[in-house]
């Protein structure tokens, strides 16, 4: 393979936006078909590309001018992240009528964030990330500027900061390639960097932030792209962060606080989806709250801790791609979808929990402290999505925009998946953990039915695949005309969330008291600076020399 | 630098010419837009800041005579005060002396570029109304950034050693002043065209501070800000003066595109010169990284109040528009072949 | 392919059979019984047999036979090394909220539940935090005598915990209008799994002979005995003294074990 | 040297002072002359007689133009007065006493007309003050190239003398009228 070819995943959706933009400015709609096939083809050179060899490819065109070579690689870890962000995009692009613009701009987002994971350095992952977060600001307010969207400074703010660790790891280490950045460059403050780049990009706060925010849009539309492209790439910089660091983060300090914060980012959606007042709401939790699981794995710093975080972050990509497509209404699938979401036995999210929960007690020290915090949010879950199968629909989503049979095809799909765990650890997470950690102490094996850990065997196939048919046996004989469409209180609320709510009320509303305000009089400020009078002038020059002489 | 920033501000005249708003007059853009064009010509050869300071003193005449809402007076104050601080700066360079001399000399020139831009603290004053070629726009935003580049590279060979570290810690105190500044105003002004003059500002404390940073790494981040201003910023400013005048804001998406590319967002010029910013700031002193990379989350409110500013361009001016865009991407995706033209 | 058809055959058996589905109903429906004899002084059958099940029943069932074959019970086709003291936590914890799913009316005190569970899970994983496995049978057979007072306190919670999870406490849900009690099929599948998985957590695994068998399940009906016990008790005290048990009593003790927890992991680094 | 860099002060100082035409134009010749004479030794003959030129076009054309009056230190005028007097004492202490070097003359010359013209432009808003001032200025600025220890050759002053030779031919436009109405009528000693 050419490795030319590495540009192709990259250049195909880029290639669409193009087409979709020439055809509409002629006054044809090629949206859909273009945008998505687009997304297709860009999924099936991924997998062209990476298959046949199964090791890493590199392109280098050259210098960009800022420091950073425009070097793109695929490697597992690549790849990985490239399926997590293709597979749900291209699902939504092919299944979701929209605009030629929306479609041209969903197509320019899929092939920012697929630049982003190809990228083979901190800086250009910065570049494309923030294209990608640039893109989908305007998708979303394109499409409504009046529905929730992420601050775009928070997103700004997320890439900057990844800039600025690309920059210092280019200073001190003088590259800032994953591949070839010296282990001692990757200090304790450049890591800070990296992963605070990485909670923000991700939105990835105990708090409703945006991952949760869009769903509760009017249309889900650019809401189901932009998540889908955007969510991943937090977590890719935390994963990469292994390969920079040889394998670990700076201090186990870090993976300490960024698996608790990952717990606390869980229970936080959780809280709040056994609160949602309908199933939208709790659906828009599902990706914040699958996203905290996968934050407090993948942060462990142990193999068994990334593998579980990949598969959860895989499931994730599912779901995002099921919640997109899902109509605002009662039905099997919404069913099914919950029944994925909070990881029923023997779903593949129940397998990647369970996995979770198993690696932060091998991770040894107080991390399994950790797992019994992430037990206990798992049963708020579940609270929350028992609760959520009675709730009203909500808002009501335009039907064309949904695709009833294929949501629930994917959630099907990832119910029936915990069987396949063993398949998908080893031909996709196995891999890129492989990639990020050279050294195998405590590397999950088991080939293709099980999965061994350093302290117990996960029979998959063999436990799962029975459970699986009694399951389908057991639900086939269910009547689900019992659930009760009703509207139900929460179990329980913070009772700090007033509070904060309050505080913030009063910071927005506070305002600086009558008698001050002569002094911060900003027009007679910016007269007086920006006036062209000769005194100030004057005092500036003054004051200019006074501090030379300093 | 000049070469390349000439070529600039000459294709950003072409673009203001040729898809210039219906209602706007095209030959008196051309007549004065030439006519700065050859002066720019000229500070680019100058040998010397003498002469680089005399060929500012006749545009800065030639552009106080156009009829304005301004008197003639008034518009020269802040061009001259830049020459006499200049040439005052430049005499004190050259005399033997204490250090201090070295420095206060160091103050002129500083002092005299940023009022010969018409930055703060010497803004050259503002009336929204004014026509754009006899507004302080074009120093800003045509003039300015060829000037700015040309005094720095010339002043490199006049402030003595001693005062170097003052002129750059001068360059960057401004350039902080004017990033905070430009991009409070520009977010918080009342008047929307006087909020497109502050966030000219705001880009310049950027460039300012690249230019103070005299390492490769800031003037390439100045280039490329430069760049963004001429060939972004100032074609985006004129397109917007009719929809200014009508007051009507609006949500396209386009507006938003635009938004970006005024608030530095990948993958538009701005992001790259930021990068290349923090690693400048990086390798001269940390601290300075972290006050530059919190100060660049500030250009995105006024930038999302210029880019609805803007209406819906259509027709010639889309085209404009379109092309400018293409312009910053390319600028932000790969600027090394600019960078490599300034031997940079 | 032959020992993966093999394992499946394997396990489909222990779901199915024993210690799964079978063995969970017969214990469970015995347990049942003998509870509906000792509060209401008889028993009927469930609903399940004349209608359709409920997708809780459903539910309850996969989730039970799963924490069931993670049980140390002796002649358990599941190898040792197979079982995960998280698989059965997690599947258990799933069985409490099934009903909520139908309608909120159905669940007695959710929010008391909610905290009943948190503790047990605490109970379940505690002991498992500084040991570093989830192999029950490993966790049953650690007697290091640092752990132990953990271990012990931890099955007091454990035990402490039951009486709720098993609806053994005098609140009845507001939608129950039924006027006779009948066997409450899908409590009697939880009965097995969670007072076998106290067996198999806080004492020695039995070995795989009769002697075993009648150990394990002599000490998993002792188990529901004492729960029965407990029950009745708070049966008869009223709603009012066990809401005090359960909201003044066991989440302090709990936090008390988890800092014994937090200090036995610190003293034993 | 020194008497011709006083002569300069002298007539940079009428030419702040003044506010008629006279005596702009009498300070600007006055300036031209002792320029030149000081610019001659620095090694710039050629630029002597482009800054000689340069100043006496200018102070011709400034005697035909503007108010036909002397108008030295007319009332009101004082201050300007003493920012002569005390620019004149800074500089000469600046010049003579904290710098070194055989250019003192020059360097007193440069700087204080720069420095007074500057002035003298930012205090006015009548434009043939203003201009005048521009005038004076780029003369001094053509000669302040005579400072560097590498003389750049007569360029500086030849570019000085000719903007000061044309920069009072440059026509004005006027301005609009209905905001000339709205503004307050210009004065010449305003900011004074």
């Amino acid at each position: 393979m050419p490795s030319i070819a590495l540009l192709a995943p990259v250049l195909l959706p880029l290639l669409a936006a193009g087409v979709i933009t020439a055809f509409g400015l002629g006054g044809f709609n090629l949206g859909r078909i273009a945008a998505g096939a687009g997304a297709w083809a860009a999924l099936l050179a991924l997998l062209v590309v990476w298959l046949p060899l199964r090791s890493t490819q590199e392109l280098d065109l050259g210098q960009l001018g800022f420091g950073s070579p425009f070097q793109l690689r695929i490697d597992a870890v690549a790849f990985a992240f490239g399926l997590m962000v293709l597979v749900p995009a291209a699902l939504v692009l092919t299944l979701q009528r929209r605009s030629w613009q929306a479609a041209a701009l969903g197509a320019l987002g899929v092939a920012a964030a697929v630049g982003a994971v190809e990228a083979s350095s901190v800086v250009l992952t910065a570049l494309a990330g923030g294209t990608a977060a640039t893109l989908a600001v305007i998708q979303l307010d394109g499409e409504d500027i009046r529905a929730p969207r992420p601050k775009w400074g928070m997103l700004l703010a997320a890439w900057l900061a990844l800039s600025w660790a690309g920059v210092i790891l280019q200073v001190r280490g003088g590259t800032a390639a994953y591949a070839a950045v010296p282990v001692s460059a990757l200090t304790p403050p450049v890591f800070a960097l990296i992963a605070f780049a990485g909670l923000l990009a991700s939105g990835l706060v105990p708090w409703r932030s945006w991952p949760a925010q869009v769903w509760s849009r009017p249309s889900l539309r650019a809401a189901g792209l932009v998540v889908a492209t955007l969510y991943p790439l937090g977590f890719y910089l935390l994963v990469r962060s292994y390969e920079m660091g040889d394998g670990r983060y700076p201090h186990i300090a870090f993976q300490a606080v960024l698996a608790t914060w990952g717990v606390v980012v869980a229970l936080g959606a959780a809280a709040r989806a056994q609160s949602a007042a309908t199933r939208r709401g709790f659906l828009g939790e599902v990706i914040p709250g699958i996203g905290g699981f996968a934050l407090m794995t993948v942060a462990l710093g142990t193999p068994l801790g990334l593998v579980a975080g990949l598969i959860t972050l895989a499931f994730a990509a599912a779901m995002t791609g099921c919640l997109a497509l899902l109509p605002d209404r009662g039905g099997p699938a919404s069913l099914v979808a919950i029944a994925a979401a909070v990881g029923l036995p023997p779903a593949l999210g129940f397998g990647a929990r369970i996995l979770g929960i198993e690696s932060t007690f091998e991770a040894g020290d107080f991390f399994g402290f950790i797992g019994v915090g992430a037990s206990i949010v798992w049963v708020v879950w579940m609270v929350a999505g028992a609760r959520a199968t009675g709730l009203p629909a909500g808002r009501g989503r335009p039907a064309p925009e949904t695709s009833p049979r294929v949501a629930m095809a994917v959630a099907v799909v990832t119910l029936v998946a915990g069987p396949a765990l063993a398949v998908i650890q080893s031909a996709y997470a196995n891999p890129a953990q492989a990639d990020v950690m050279p050294f195998p102490a405590g590397a999950v094996s088991g080939g293709l039915t099980s999965m061994v850990t350093v302290s117990t065997v996960l029979p998959v196939v063999a436990l799962f695949v029975p459970l699986l048919i009694i399951a389908v046996l057991a639900f086939g004989a269910a009547r689900s005309s019992l659930i009760r469409t009703q509207p139900r209180p929460p179990l329980f609320t913070f009772p700090w969330t007033g509070a904060i709510d309050r505080l913030r009320r009063e910071v927005a509303s506070a305002s600086l008291p009558e008698q001050y305000r002569s002094l911060l009089d900003l027009r007679a400020l910016e007269s007086a600076a920006a006036g062209g009078r000769p005194l100030v002038w004057l005092a500036s020059l003054a004051a200019l020399a006074f501090a030379v002489t300093r | 630098m000049e070469p390349e920033l000439l070529l600039g501000s000459t294709l950003a005249l072409v673009l203001a010419v040729v898809f210039a708003p219906p209602r706007a007059p095209r030959a008196n853009l051309l007549t004065w837009g030439l006519l700065g064009l050859a002066g720019m010509a000229a500070i680019a050869i100058a040998p010397t800041l003498d002469l680089i300071v005399l060929i500012l003193l006749v545009l800065a005449v030639l552009q106080a005579r156009l009829a304005s809402h301004r008197d003639f007076a008034t518009r020269l104050r802040a061009p001259v005060l830049a020459v006499v601080l200049l040439a005052l700066g430049l005499a004190l360079e050259r005399m033997q002396g204490p250090v201090v001399l070295d420095r206060f000399g160091a103050v002129g020139i500083v002092a005299g570029l940023a009022a010969a831009v018409g930055l703060l603290p010497y803004a050259h004053e503002f009336d929204p109304e004014e026509s754009l070629v006899a507004s302080p726009i074009p120093w800003i935003a045509f003039v300015g950034p060829l000037l700015a580049a040309a005094v720095v590279s010339r002043a490199s060979g006049v402030v003595a050693a001693d005062a170097g570290d003052a002129f750059g810690a001068m360059l960057i105190g401004l350039g902080l002043l004017n990033m905070l500044w430009g991009a409070v105003g520009s977010w918080r002004t009342e008047n929307d065209a006087a909020a497109w003059r502050y966030s000219f500002m705001s880009d310049w404390g950027l460039a300012l501070c690249g230019f103070g940073l005299a390492i490769a790494d800031g003037r390439a981040a100045a280039l490329i800000i430069l760049f963004s201003i001429v060939l972004g910023r100032l074609p985006l400013y004129l397109w917007s003066r009719q929809a200014l005048r009508e007051k009507v804001p609006t949500d396209r998406p386009i507006n938003l595109v635009v938004a970006a590319v005024l608030a530095g967002s990948a993958p538009f010029a701005g992001f790259p010169a930021r990068v290349l910013l923090l690693r400048g700031a990086t390798q001269l002193y940390w601290p300075l990284a972290l006050v530059l990379a919190a100060a660049m989350l500030l250009w995105l409110p006024g930038s999302l109040r210029l880019g609805r500013s803007m209406g819906v361009p259509r027709g010639r001016q889309a085209v404009g528009v379109a092309i400018v865009l293409a312009l910053n991407v390319l600028l932000g995706v790969y600027p090394q072949p600019l960078l490599t033209l300034a031997g940079l | 392919m032959a020992q993966l058809l093999s394992a499946i055959a394997t396990h489909a058996l222990a779901l199915v059979f024993y210690p799964g589905l079978v063995t969970c109903a017969v214990f469970g429906g015995l347990a049942e019984i003998a509870w509906l004899s000792l509060t209401a002084g008889g028993w009927s059958w469930p609903d399940l047999p004349r209608r359709r099940p409920t997708p809780v029943l459903a539910a309850v069932l996969v989730c039970s036979i799963l924490a069931a074959v993670q049980l140390a019970a002796p002649f358990n086709p599941v190898p040792s090394e197979e079982r995960s003291v998280v698989v059965a936590a997690i599947a258990l914890a799933f069985t409490a909220w099934a009903v909520l799913a139908l309608t909120v009316e159905l669940v007695a005190e959710p929010r008391l539940l909610l905290i009943v569970q948190f503790c047990w899970l605490l109970a379940v994983l505690g002991p498992a935090v500084q040991p570093e496995t989830l192999r029950p049978q490993v966790l049953g057979n650690v007697l290091v005598p640092a752990l132990l007072p953990l271990k012990i306190a931890c099955g007091a919670l454990y035990l402490l915990c039951l009486p709720a999870l098993l609806r053994l406490w005098p609140f009845a849900p507001p939608g129950d209008r039924r006027t006779r009690r009948r066997v409450d099929a899908a409590r009697a599948l939880c009965w097995l799994p969670y007072c076998g998985l106290f067996t198999t957590l806080f004492f020695t695994p039995p070995g795989d002979d009769a002697l075993g068998l009648l150990r394990f399940f002599g000490i998993t009906v002792i188990v529901a005995a004492v729960l029965m016990g407990v029950g009745v008790v708070l049966e008869r005290r009223g709603a009012a003294l066990t809401r005090s048990l359960y909201m003044r009593v066991i989440p302090p003790y709990a936090l008390l074990v988890l800092l014994g927890a937090v200090v036995t992991s610190f003293e034993l680094r | 040297m020194a008497g011709a860099a006083f002569v300069a002060w002298v007539g940079a100082a009428i030419v702040v002072l003044a506010d008629g035409r006279r005596g702009q134009a009498l300070g600007l010749a006055l300036l031209a002359m002792s320029l030149a004479v000081l610019a001659w030794p620095a090694g710039m003959a050629a630029g002597s007689v482009a800054i000689a030129l340069g100043g006496l076009i200018a102070a011709v054309q400034c005697w035909r133009s503007g108010p036909a009056a002397w108008g030295i230190m007319p009332a009101g005028s004082t201050p300007r007065l003493i920012l002569c007097i005390a620019s004149a004492l800074f500089v000469f202490w600046l010049a003579a006493s904290v710098t070194s070097g055989p250019d003192a003359s020059l360097r007193f010359a440069v700087i204080v007309v720069s420095g007074l013209m500057g002035a003298r432009v930012l205090m006015s808003r009548d434009t043939s003050v203003v201009l005048t001032g521009i005038a004076a200025l780029a003369l001094a600025l053509g000669l302040a190239s005579g400072l560097a220890a590498q003389s750049p050759g007569p360029g500086p002053a030849i570019v000085g003398g000719l903007i000061a030779a044309g920069v009072l031919f440059v026509p004005a436009a006027p301005i609009p009228s209905a905001i000339q109405a709205a503004s307050p009528a210009p004065t010449d000693s305003d900011g004074a």
